[in-house]
């Protein structure tokens, strides 16, 4: 069934983060106006990259929490930089989510930009190197690297092919991301004059032998990295680029921001930020534990209040995210396990809200609330499509959402109950605000003749819409498939912090 | 290990989906039979398994090991396992056979409906979760059923989605729900913590339950002394108790019940009065040991239940329309339950459960009967002398209306004088004046229940017809599913009150030996038995008096051309307390005004004073503005001027120099 | 007395900047007859073999071996070591790129003469002279020469009043530094006893002398005018805006570079005396600060572009200041790859702008406004040069930042690697302005090339894929500039 | 007599009044002299170098000598170019004021 690996001598993950990058490359080939291929070659792309991290997954050995199917290649040996790639239950499934995603991304565009179309898929394309690069990137530089890359696509895109205030938005993104990743640049430099690697392995194994930082060290080479990250995720009170960012976004934008790209913040917060400066981060653990819990309930509070559905959606991935950063200061195999569920399901479930939302603009060119209403009679396959998709954001049992932030919430709980019960209200404000939305969305009188005559979705969005669908019930029922890949990578990890 | 239990809820899943799904291509008359088979399947499986459990041999209990489900190995496993005993038994049947019944009665209810497939693909999602939440082996499943009856009750509530104040409740129904469910949450947190599973077998093992008795430290206990907080036990069942709050409607969440009476009334009639709404209580009853090691959690139990019961009984007073009679009596009759429960009678709350289940049915099917007939006019005042018109229907209703006042030997008569009885052993025989007084309470709700019940006969059936002159001659009995339904429910409203008979009458309380929650009195000395009967026989008088008292009363106010009413409310108190009773007390305006308002105002003075003004504007535009600032400053400096710019190189020089040499003349050369 | 022989090694070394002299002179011989007699290819042609030629000369030098330092040449005047011939190498590439580039654009500007490129070639033969150079004299009149020439390049457009502006600002800043350069040098070789060259300086152990400081800091302090350091900055926007774009590039390009080598080689050599380090940390920190405040709120291009040089400049001064401060040398090899990274990118950028510029006035940040819908390829090459300024990775400019803060941290200068990046931080903004301009917006004006814009688009192109390359591979280049800054610490 | 102090005293005199003209005076004729005069005031410590150096060694060495006359060289050249510049000026600007060359700013 899965071609074996070895038999092969694949650079799967190799290939996985380049196949799109290659692919961006054979498009710059092709005539800006053969629209209809340029399209089918990035669709193709992606799909390919699809099989390729299937075949990753499908290797990958869920019995074992270390690295593998590493690939370590010198690369600039003068700098001390390699080419290290590697797989474990941290990124496994954010590999599989990023590469699930873009295909439907690409699906959902054919009909949305019509301009600069090459570009476009040369930018998303690039995108997903880049976005899947920094998951399997070993080496601090390349991981840098990698986190940068997906800066340049993902400012084009919105400031390109984004909203009315795009430009806005897309330098806003760009400086709040530049702000924290300079730092951590930086602290990578640091630690590499310290401890003479940028080999996040080798860097772990000195950081805690031969070269230990001091108390000061760790300080701020933590708060360098997190806040690189924090940024990213983002976290309160750092998140005023997100709405502006999802507003003005194009609908793939939006997806690929909310589906993976705010997820980059939270994976290095558990590959890098909290394993290489365990101390600081234990130190510092309460007050990104309130910054958290804050997070969730002021992102639920400030979605409560939105008219602009990108932007209520935006506040609830704050609040969202919210729920992992709070279980990536647990070090426990629930939370944990929670966090890299919740950031799946929320790539999930955000990703689809944005298509959807985005399937809709494209028919009535209005992200304001009160321009709808009642549509659930005019589009019944849209709405019941819109109400999954809401029923997994607000972790309804039994879909994806719930799985996670049960795990999230037990963790927290069981670290502190206050933090436990003021997450756990955020499910709650999570209901209220997505309801509300629902119902000023979808129910309620047909007010808006405009409304009237809005087509209900085709057979190719159906297509696209469906598999997040599925792997909404499939994480939600049998969620152990996932699971079982993250586990023992993450027991490795336990011990390793409570060491 | 038995996979059939699996097809129990599996047979109305499959109805959703090919209703959901195909719906609308199948044509209604293919939906109504798959929707119809669904449940009946359901039932008859779970009727085999029923047969397999009482078979002596058997265990008592089926069990399917299921799948792994939120699982880490050796951490955390939660499986999707389900069990199937006497209490999950006689739910299963309750809610098939009930089901199979409004499901049968929806064809008629729901005809041309232009949703018609969706309603019963709800129907069907509907009973899949609530055959969840009554199989679940362990909290967690309960709680995926727990949830996802919530929804189809927001779905359906909500179903004629063109209407604002439909979604608002159904919306309102969810949101109140999550607040208890938030709670349940943190219940099951606990149990975690300390049983480590939340397998049902464990959680209400006595031996787990005296290890996390003897726990030391509390819930929320103050973390450097250890001192302070809750016992986790009692913690536990607090907070179960609060989800159950929401789910079961009891003070102080149950403002959702009545406006849920917006959606189909045969919704409300499976939903939010036989299967949904007793969910709270077939918790309490599952976890019975757990809440019993629980004394203070009991007793909140029992006062929540017992002021509930009161109030819903007082609101009910007023209402003029027919759903938010009976929503408001179900409220109140679950706080009987609960009361129940909280004297420890859960025996006799579970098997209130039941009867309830048949009665409120009985009772809401028989409203929508006269909805139907009326073409959706809800409001009794534009009713009145029906029983010409709907003989039968009429008949049912008032077996409903006597059910549920306690009139012997009526399903309600049995449950409802066990549960009286419960709280005149803990109150007045036990010597507890809490109990008793909460007795009293519940003894004055039995005689309003009669009363506001008669009253909501009188009005609909009996006297003077109001109705609109449009309507007249149109009115005629439904016939068909619906009629079938009501029949089969009146019998069971009925004949239910024998499935538990109690002793002192000479039966063998089966229900409560079946599902396990009856109290053995079989270490009782002889004169403890007797002194037990007579306080069985006293609460039994007590509790027929007053229902009669009530309908009495009830009848005499409302009958044909009676003042009273009226001349009660033109007394001072009476017209204070009839507006307060009309205005449902006021509670949803003392939620909107301290809750629901507060809240949107500070998020919305939150976004634009911390989101947009301090971090947005202040923080984010303010360093930029800053740093921009400094850049114009610096561009500035800039003249263009040439004796400026030597002058700058000349004194950069100068200070250069000057500090060089002052260093040097410090620490000479290095 | 010795009788004048010269060395192969002798007569090797100086071919290069001979070949660029030479050329020089052939051109200006050529403008003395009619000037439209030769036309402007031939000019070019002309300019880009001799520009080929000392090219040839360059490699050629290495056939004395790749790194070792041959020792002194002409008593010590000058050497010919790896170091040198980076930097001579750079320079003379790029003279070559703004050959490439000039005829189209002279002949844009109505201005045929050969005299601009005879004065880049003997600019370039100063420069390669400069890097060379290892005593005061000869680096005194290498630096003499290029000023020279280059004061004229930057008022060559001698009809616009903004040019004769530039210029004369630049002249009398440039004579002004010049005075206090040949001070310094003055109480060097006064404190140095009999010697002008920097190792016999070093050796006769002057650089222990307080005086020596003195003289050392007024050396910098000419240097620190070249390359724009503030507070001796204040020449570099007005001339920038006034000159001509392409020689703008040159300027930014070869005199920054050139200077900073000889900069390199002369505090290597001699120490640089007490407090030098002090001294460069205060210059560097003030340097970075208000270079890229001052480029923030730029609307011309060129003065951007400026102030953006000025910033790098406090950057490039990081490295010196970590050779100096006595750590461990080597990794002040940061210096010559960050200056071939910055030379690539800024070629780029002045590349573009040379396209787009009919004469100089088209150099406003809206001028830019949807290039890239128009001219896509040109949009992407500044595109890339933008971001490579900016740090980004994937360019040679974040390699270029990596190796000099990651140096600075090494070396224990944690303060000067955070306000680099925190002003790396700012540049960002500015850095994007023209690429929101050039993609974002909707174009205003149609984009008129200049003759022959192959010149410009070829060199554009080149850079920009060098960029790039050297912001994926740079280990040659690394490993390169290693030996070289190697080979002058001996 | 020769007395390096005393040469060394009028260096510095000559090129303090040459930084003092170059600050401080508006007309550009004066300006290019006064730089002049900082150059030549620089070659009076070099020839003065040179000498000491001269005579303390052996070796013949004549640095201070040559060097001096390559800032004359480079001095000259410098003055041809200052007054090419100062005769541009003059046609575009009509002034030879230096305080009026101040377009280009910011």
């Amino acid at each position: 069934m899965i071609p074996e690996l070895e038999s092969f001598k694949m650079p799967i993950l190799s290939l996985v983060t380049l196949t799109p990058a290659l692919g961006a490359l054979l498009l710059t080939l092709i005539d800006r106006n053969n629209k209809a291929l340029i399209r089918q070659i990035a669709l193709m792309v992606s799909f390919l990259g699809l099989l390729f991290s299937l075949i990753m997954v499908g290797n990958f050995d869920a019995t074992v929490g270390t690295m593998q199917m590493e690939e370590n290649l010198p690369w600039i040996e003068s700098l001390g930089i390699s080419y290290h790639l590697g797989v474990d239950g941290f990124s496994v499934l954010l590999i599989l989510l990023t590469s699930f995603s873009m295909p439907f991304v690409f699906l959902s565009t054919w009909k949305a930009v019509d301009s600069r179309v090459k570009e476009f898929h040369i930018a998303l394309l690039l995108l997903q190197t880049g976005m899947i690069g920094a998951f399997v990137a070993l080496d601090l530089i390349l991981f840098y690297l990698f986190y940068e890359a997906m800066l340049v696509p993902m400012y084009l895109i919105i400031g390109i092919w984004g909203g009315k205030d795009r430009v806005y938005a897309a330098l806003k993104f760009f400086i709040y991301t530049m702000v924290g990743s300079l730092f951590m640049f930086l602290a990578i430099l640091y630690l590499y004059n310290h401890a003479g690697t940028f080999d996040l392995p080798l860097l772990l194994e000195r950081l805690r032998t031969t070269n230990p930082l001091d108390g000061t060290q760790q300080f701020w080479l933590f708060l360098a990295f997190a806040l690189s990250f924090a940024i990213k995720v983002p976290l309160f009170p750092l998140h005023t680029w997100l709405p502006d960012a999802h507003v003005q976004a194009p609908t793939a934008g939006s997806v690929v921001l909310a589906g993976v790209l705010l997820k980059m913040g939270t994976y290095g917060l558990l590959r890098f930020a909290i394993p290489l400066f365990p101390e600081a981060a234990m130190d510092l653990r309460e007050e990104f534990c309130w910054l958290a819990v804050t997070g969730i309930i002021f992102g639920a509070c400030m979605a409560l209040v939105q008219t602009d559905i990108k932007k209520l959606i935006a506040y609830s991935s704050v609040s969202h995210l919210g729920f992992v950063v709070l279980a990536c200061f647990m070090n426990d195999v629930e939370s944990l396990t929670g966090a890299i569920l919740q950031m799946v399901n929320h790539g999930l479930s955000t990703g689809m809200l944005f298509l959807m939302i985005g399937i809709i603009y494209e028919r009535r060119h209005t992200r304001e609330l009160a321009d709808y209403g009642g549509l659930a009679g005019v589009v019944p396959v849209y709405s019941v499509f819109f109400i999954i998709a809401v029923l997994s954001s607000i972790g309804l049992p039994g879909l994806n959402g719930f799985v996670g932030e049960f795990l999230i919430l037990f963790g927290a709980f069981r670290a502190d109950a206050v933090w436990g019960i003021l997450a756990a209200s955020g499910v709650v404000l999570g209901a209220l605000y997505m309801l509300k939305m629902t119902k000023m969305f979808l129910f309620g009188p047909l007010v808006h003749d405009a409304n009237r005559n809005v087509q209900d979705l085709q057979t190719r969005e159906i297509l696209y819409l469906s598999p997040f669908v599925i792997m909404m019930v499939w994480l939600g029922l049998y969620p152990s498939t996932f699971t079982k890949l993250v586990q023992p990578t993450l027991s490795l990890y336990v011990q390793m912090l409570q060491n | 290990m038995d996979s059939n239990l699996l097809w129990i809820p599996l047979f109305p899943f499959l109805g959703f989906l090919l209703n959901g799904i195909l719906g609308k291509r199948l044509g209604n008359r293919a939906v109504s039979v798959i929707a119809s088979v669904a449940p009946l399947l359901a039932f008859m499986v779970s009727f085999g398994a029923w047969r397999k459990i009482i078979d002596p041999a058997s265990s008592g209990a089926l069990h399917w090991d299921g799948f792994p489900w939120i699982w880490l190995d050796g951490i955390l496993e939660i499986p999707f396992a389900l069990h199937f005993d006497g209490l999950s038994a006689v739910m299963c049947l309750v809610i098939t056979g009930v089901g199979s019944l409004i499901h049968l009665y929806s064809i008629g209810y729901m005809k041309g409906d232009p949703g018609y497939h969706r309603y019963f693909a709800y129907l069907n999602l509907f009973t899949t979760f609530m055959l969840l939440l009554v199989l679940g082996d362990n909290l967690l499943l309960l709680f995926i059923g727990w949830e996802g009856v919530g929804l189809c009750s927001y779905l359906l509530i909500g179903f004629w989605f063109q209407e604002d104040e439909n979604c608002a409740a159904g919306k309102k129904a969810f949101i109140v729900n999550r607040v208890g469910d938030l709670a349940f949450l943190l219940g099951m947190f606990l149990c975690l913590i300390y049983f480590g599973t939340l397998e049902m077998s464990a959680l209400t093992n006595a031996d787990n339950i005296a290890q996390v008795s003897m726990e030391t430290t509390g819930f929320m206990a103050d973390p450097e002394t250890g001192t302070g907080g809750m016992a986790v036990i009692t913690a536990i069942a607090i907070l179960l108790f609060i989800g159950a709050t929401g789910k079961s409607a009891q003070i102080p969440l149950y403002v959702w019940l009545p406006d849920a009476m917006a959606g189909p009334t045969p919704v409300s009639a499976l939903i939010h009065a036989a299967t949904m709404v007793t969910s709270g209580v077939y918790l309490c009853c599952r976890l019975m040991p757990l809440f019993e090691a629980a004394p203070m959690a009991l007793s909140i139990v029992a006062v929540v239940g017992a002021c509930t019961a009161l109030l819903a009984a007082l609101i009910a007073f007023t209402q003029n329309d027919i759903k938010k009679v009976l929503a408001y009596s179900t409220v109140s009759q679950l706080g009987y339950m609960f009361f129940a429960i909280g004297v420890g009678a859960f025996s006799a709350a579970f098997f209130h459960v039941v009867t309830h289940a048949f009665f409120k049915a009985l009772l809401f099917l028989g409203s929508g009967a006269v909805i139907h007939a009326m073409h959706h006019e809800q409001d009794m005042r534009k009713m009145g002398g029906l029983r010409k018109q709907l003989p039968f229907t009429h008949l049912t209703f008032l077996i409903g209306t006597f059910a549920i006042a306690g009139v012997p030997p009526l399903a309600g008569f049995f449950s409802k004088d066990e549960i009286l009885f419960a709280g005149y052993k803990a109150g007045i025989m036990d010597g507890n004046s809490l109990a008793t007084m909460f007795w009293y309470v519940s003894v004055a709700t039995a005689g309003m229940t009669a009363f506001y019940m008669m009253r909501c006969v009188a009005m609909t059936f009996w006297g003077n017809s109001n109705v609109d002159a449009k309507l007249e001659g149109k009115v005629h009995e439904p016939g068909g599913w619906i009629g079938f339904a009501l029949f089969v429910l009146a019998i069971a409203s009925a004949l239910g009150g024998f499935l538990n008979v109690p002793e002192f009458l000479g039966g063998h309380a089966i229900l409560g030996h079946f599902t396990g929650l009856h109290v053995s009195h079989a270490n009782m000395t002889p004169e403890e038995l007797d002194i037990l009967h007579a306080g069985e026989w006293t609460s039994m008088f007590i509790s027929l008096a007053i229902a009669g008292a009530g309908l009495l009363v009830g009848y005499l106010f409302y009958r044909n051309g009676s003042g009273l009413p009226a001349a009660f409310r033109s007394s001072a108190p009476g017209a204070f307390l009839g507006k307060l009773s009309e205005n449902k007390f006021y509670v949803d305006e003392l939620y909107a005004f301290l809750i629901v308002r507060p809240f949107e105002a500070i998020s919305q003075l939150m976004h634009t004073l911390i989101d947009q003004v301090l971090i947005d504007r202040l923080l984010v535009g303010g360093s930029a503005l800053l740093v921009r600032g400094f850049g114009e400053l610096t561009r500035r400096m800039q003249t263009g001027f040439i004796p400026g710019y030597l002058l700058t190189f000349g004194c950069g020089a100068l200070v250069l120099i000057y500090i060089l040499l002052n260093q040097l003349a410090k620490g000479g050369a290095q | 007395m010795e009788p004048l022989t010269l060395s192969k090694a002798e007569i090797l070394a100086v071919l290069p900047a001979g070949a660029l002299f030479v050329t020089g002179l052939i051109q200006l011989l050529s403008d003395l007859g009619d000037p439209n007699k030769t036309s402007r290819q031939e000019k070019t042609h002309l300019a880009m073999i001799g520009a080929t030629g000392a090219l040839v000369a360059l490699a050629s030098l290495f056939v004395q071996g790749t790194a070792a330092s041959t020792g002194e040449l002409y008593a010590g005047a000058m050497t010919d070591d790896l170091f040198g011939r980076l930097g001579a190498g750079v320079i003379i590439v790029t003279s070559l790129f703004c050959t490439l580039m000039a005829g189209g654009y002279l002949s844009s500007s109505g201005n045929n003469r050969a005299e601009f490129h005879a004065l880049v070639s003997f600019s370039a033969g100063a420069m390669v002279l400069l890097c060379q150079s290892t005593n005061l004299v000869s680096m005194f009149v290498a630096i003499e020469t290029l000023s020279l020439a280059v004061y004229v390049l930057a008022g060559f457009f001698r009809q616009q009043k903004a040019a004769s502006e530039g210029a004369f600002k630049y002249f009398v800043m440039g004579a002004f530094s010049s005075g206090f350069l040949l001070l310094g040098m003055a109480i060097i070789y006064g404190l140095s006893g009999a010697s002008l060259s920097f190792s016999a300086i070093a050796a006769a152990g002057a650089s222990d002398d307080a005086l020596f400081a003195v003289g050392a800091l007024l050396v910098l302090i000419g240097f620190a005018f070249k390359v724009g350091v503030v507070p001796f900055h204040s020449w570099v926007p007005d001339v920038y805006q006034g000159a001509p774009t392409l020689a703008v590039g040159w300027m930014a390009v070869a005199v920054k570079a050139s200077s900073f080598f000889a900069l390199c080689r002369f505090l290597y050599h001699t120490g640089g005396g007490a407090y030098m380090d002090q001294i460069l940390i205060a210059l560097s920190i003030v340097t970075m600060i208000l270079g890229n405040l001052a480029a923030l709120n730029q609307q011309s291009l060129k003065r951007m572009l400026a102030y953006s040089g000025i910033a790098h400049s406090g950057y490039l001064m990081i490295p010196l200041i970590v050779a100096l401060s006595g750590n461990d040398i080597l990794i002040g090899a940061s210096l010559p790859f960050y200056l071939c990274a910055y030379a690539g990118t800024t070629l780029a950028a002045f590349g573009v702008l040379t396209a787009l510029s009919k004469a100089t006035d088209k150099d406003q940040l809206g001028d830019l406004n949807g290039l890239a819908k128009s001219r896509p390829l040109l949009a992407l090459g500044f595109t890339v040069a933008l971001i490579s300024l900016a740090g980004i990775p994937l360019t040679a400019g974040f390699i270029g930042k990596l190796m000099i803060f990651s140096d600075a941290i090494g070396a224990g200068f944690v303060q000067l690697a955070v306000i680099g990046i925190l002003t790396s931080l700012v540049s960002v903004y500015y850095y994007l302005r023209p690429i929101v301009a050039m993609w974002f917006r909707d174009p205003r004006s149609s984009f008129d090339l200049i003759p022959a814009p192959w010149g410009v688009q070829f060199t554009v192109g080149a850079c920009g894929i060098a960029t790039i390359v050297f912001g994926i591979f740079p280990d040659w280049l690394v490993e390169l500039s290693r030996i070289s800054v190697e080979t002058i610490l001996g | 007599m020769f007395s390096l102090p005393a040469l060394l005293y009028l260096s510095a005199l000559l090129f303090s009044i040459g930084i003092y003209g170059v600050l401080a005076r508006r007309n550009i004729l004066v300006v290019l002299m006064s730089l002049e005069l900082m150059l030549n005031a620089v070659n009076i410590a070099l020839v003065g170098f040179g000498r000491v150096h001269a005579l303390s060694t052996t070796s013949g060495e004549h640095g201070g000598q040559i060097f001096t006359l390559m800032v004359l060289a480079v001095a000259a050249a410098e003055a041809a170019i200052g007054l090419s510049l100062l005769l541009l000026i003059w046609r575009r600007w009509k002034t030879i004021d230096l305080r009026e060359l101040c377009r280009l700013s910011g």
